[in-house]
């Protein structure tokens, strides 16, 4: 077997962080692959719920879209998205929300909307989606983002979804149910937030990355944890299971589509 | 009856400057629809769609809108909406006015619409910077509580057109999988046009199922693949290939200009152009 | 899995004083559950329902609740609850306090307790005295158009307990027919108890049902028969005839005494009951 | 055929005040016998909604409560009673609706709430139930309750349910959309509210009944249109289609139900 690519560490390790039984929002591409693996390996009782409205999903193969019709027919039910939202997510029935962004800031607040001004913006994102109110109302979120000193910076351009605020305790005091960005998985390893500060500092290294190179990788100065531990490799069974999963999902994808015409 | 063809429910019922919601999230978009919106040239359109799509990539590089209201602006799973990036970045081919939202916030302003209340609430748009980039999220005050919430204007579009599995022939429209906003939209509208992939003497029974009474509905079209390449549970899958290969097409003013010349606006509805689609797969 | 027996679900999970809910619109009403709780001796409880119905007579009757929340409170297509109107108008058994509402304002409370906002907004209320006889019946202004609309504080029992068609082992909880409020019921609560006519290895396949998933549910009681006299799409009819001959019984003070100590309180359970109503038939 | 009654009378004039096609929120009761009369006669295509949130029911027996299985077995769809109430009924979807009371005034405002005062009543009535929005919301109303000076009161106890409120136009300048009572019709005839004072006035009288009698019926001194016009008799075939209905319903409900004995 090849060695685990940077992609496969991070699916993996947010995949381990994801206990059996508990309720997922998933988002598209690495959370989905990441939430669909911790389902195929130590967490078969997992809940994944993509904001579509599909409940307790389990897709043979990773959806493209967040509303592939994988994700209906395997789901034990569909509902409105005015459920998802309003009975599931804000009334606290999700334990846990994957997030991603353009740019994240050390206190774990997410950029995903514009690069420059608002009104006069150099890049247009895609906006908010369902992100701003599944970091609000989940117990638990994690971000996958890989780091570049464009996209961990100093000051967001503008902040979508508010991690711990301006830190310090600040998300504690503030209206948001839910308890912030539990980790940042990203290519080098993880950042947690520091218990009183709030603010993101490396905690965990993957194999061949260094404390140097996450440096060199974050737009801030970035603050290190008294001990840093390694993520233990991936096993064979969790590299197996997800290169098949992947396998299956360039099968399904690349199959041709009959068009529909009449 | 309100069976029409689609053509004509699209010449009567949209004009321009109308605010319009083709919704579906992912499933069951309006594409036929959508393209007859711009074979017949429609202009100054409020566009209205939790996720533009390529839909609404192709209505705003056809230059149909002057507004967007949206909470998530990308090709699922695969980036950009070049088009709607250009006119946001560029003005190109016109300025394009943004009402941004959340999916949350969304939603409960389409409620709102649905149930003809001025406002939805939410817990919602805590600590970040929606609410600077759009005056119209607010807050309210409980007065049970005194705590503060988000509060939305309503969404009330002046047209929803849908795409939906079937209608039967008094014209009640029966949805199945999943159905995002698109019941509440629905609702919510002035005037509302429904494409199907069929029309059934009885519509399959399902006590508890999404169905849109016939007296709201304004137009019945029928039209097979009318969500392509979106889908239709039970009928087609998403053309996830399409949804890629979009990408490139897009990425270019010139290519976008020649895709939709050849493949939309040169054929004269949508079996047209599936059929071209068709040929250039074979 | 969380099947439990009638009894242990109550007692371990309806402390007296507790605020409960036992929904269901004319249909899937949870008379088992109800009876087991007067078995139980409850006391000082906090009834919520938008209609009494027969249940809340007996449990108002044998001064189990000290409040009511409730928008409609007749005998539907009889007359009186006679045991409801006995508590309002001599205190008999003890006083009833009395929040309430109308069918709208009870709908709207039940809504914003199943998305925990702190109250619901309705179009409603308008240019009557309901207002008066309820303190918690305001007023709230839209902050989009100034227009003045009613609000209602969220519903938000300690305990729901439904009565539905079936539950699988994982404890997901299906229903059909008739829904009323019970899903929003359900969702507003801390404990959600449902009693169901059968537990099943998976449930049958409807996409877009109505489903209450196995986390929000505490526990899951099988219980066949747990609604009658009200009654089970697809599994029993309501009984019209003892809601008819509950006019009599309900109507004198000792009677209902003597038919509650017959039926319910000497009856070991629902079977039980169940089975001493069949042989007073035969 | 033995002559009709008055419930019969009542019964079919409501009847006809039904256009085919037309959108009613029906309650139980002699409205719930009116709009399925209209519906066997001459309005097939009435779409009858009960607030149980059966959509476009077509009962074959006459329900007792608003819920029975009857109402759900026949409806087009069932629909939680959240969007009975807010999509359909607030919406204004819905362009009639029945109502009853215990009292009525002369301005068509309703009482079922309580006798004496609220906090300690002689009569605890059932409630306002869906009456105060139906009345607000749907297009037109018509109240079936039958006369006596202690129903047809000069002041309400309790006011339920608005009709035209205060009179002379109060209704067209509240918040309420709908247009309020078009009939009230009684065991008499039919009152309707005049076109500037909104006041009810006897329109119609059913065979037999009389000016006096409305009179000495109604507590209050009841103004009389200036054309007094007859009710046009109960046909043999809205006669024969009713007690057809009423002869089923009476089969199916004195039909012993199988206790669901396990």
């Amino acid at each position: 077997m090849t060695a685990a690519t940077r992609d496969e560490w991070m699916t993996i390790a947010a995949a381990r962080m994801l206990r059996d039984g508990c309720v997922c929002f998933v988002g598209i591409g690495l959370p989905s692959a990441a939430c669909n693996l911790a389902r195929l390996t130590h967490a078969p009782d997992i809940v994944l719920i993509y904001e579509s409205g599909t409940i307790g999903t389990k897709p043979d193969v990773l959806p493209l879209s967040i509303g592939d019709g994988e994700l209906a027919e395997t789901a034990a039910f569909v509902v409105p998205m005015p459920d998802v939202f309003a009975y599931y997510l804000q009334a606290g029935r999700v334990d846990v929300g994957f997030l991603g962004a353009a740019q994240i800031d050390r206190f774990g607040n997410l950029n995903s909307t514009v690069i420059g001004p608002y009104d006069a913006p150099s890049t247009r994102l895609p906006g908010a989606g369902g992100a701003p109110e599944i970091a609000a109302h989940v117990r638990e979120t994690f971000v996958l983002l890989k780091a570049t000193p464009r996209s961990f910076v100093e000051t967001l351009d503008f902040r979508t979804t508010a991690g711990f605020g301006d830190g310090n305790g600040a998300r504690a005091r503030s209206a948001a149910q839910g308890g912030g960005p539990r980790a940042v998985i990203t290519d080098f390893g993880i950042l947690a937030p520091h218990a009183q500060t709030d603010e993101l500092q490396l905690t965990a290294l993957f194999e061949g990355a260094s404390v140097e190179e996450a440096r060199a990788a974050v737009g801030w100065p970035l603050a290190v944890a008294d001990v840093i531990t390694q993520v233990a490799p991936p096993t064979s069974h969790e590299l197996t299971t997800l290169r098949a999963l992947h396998a299956r999902t360039r099968d399904a994808h690349a199959r041709a589509v009959v068009l529909p015409t009449p | 009856m309100h069976a029409a063809s689609l053509h004509d429910a699209i010449a009567a019922h949209v004009d321009d400057g109308a605010s319009v919601a083709l919704e579906g999230f992912t499933h069951l978009i309006p594409f036929a629809a959508g393209h007859e919106l711009i074979r017949q040239g429609k202009r100054e359109l409020h566009l209205i769609r939790m996720t533009p799509d390529l839909i609404y990539d192709q209505l705003i590089g056809m230059g149909c809108a002057r507004k967007l209201t949206f909470s998530w602006g990308g090709n699922p799973g695969v980036g950009s909406l070049h088009r709607l990036r250009d006119a946001v970045e560029h003005q190109w081919p016109r300025p394009l006015e943004l009402d941004e939202h959340s999916h949350a916030g969304m939603v409960a302003a389409f409620c709102a619409g649905a149930a003809r209340l001025p406002f939805g609430v939410l817990r919602g748009y805590l600590d970040n910077d929606l609410d600077q980039a759009n005056a119209r999220i607010r807050r309210i005050e409980c007065p049970f509580t005194g705590e503060r919430l988000a509060a939305v204007p309503a969404l009330n579009p002046d047209v929803t057109i849908l795409h939906a599995q079937r209608a039967d022939r008094a014209g009640n429209v029966a949805l199945h999988g999943i159905v995002g906003a698109a019941r509440e939209a629905a609702m919510a509208a002035s005037k509302l046009i429904v494409t199907v992939e069929e029309i059934v003497d009885a519509l399959p029974p399902a006590m508890n199922g999404i169905v849109l009474p016939h007296w709201v509905v304004t137009a019945v079209v029928h039209c097979p693949g009318g969500a392509y390449p979106s889908y239709a549970q039970g009928h087609y899958a998403r053309d996830n290939g399409f949804y890629q290969r979009w990408d490139a097409i897009a990425r270019d003013r010139d290519t976008f200009r020649a895709w939709m010349q050849g493949n939309v606006l040169d054929t004269a509805d949508h079996a047209g152009f599936l059929a071209r689609l068709d040929r250039q797969a074979a």
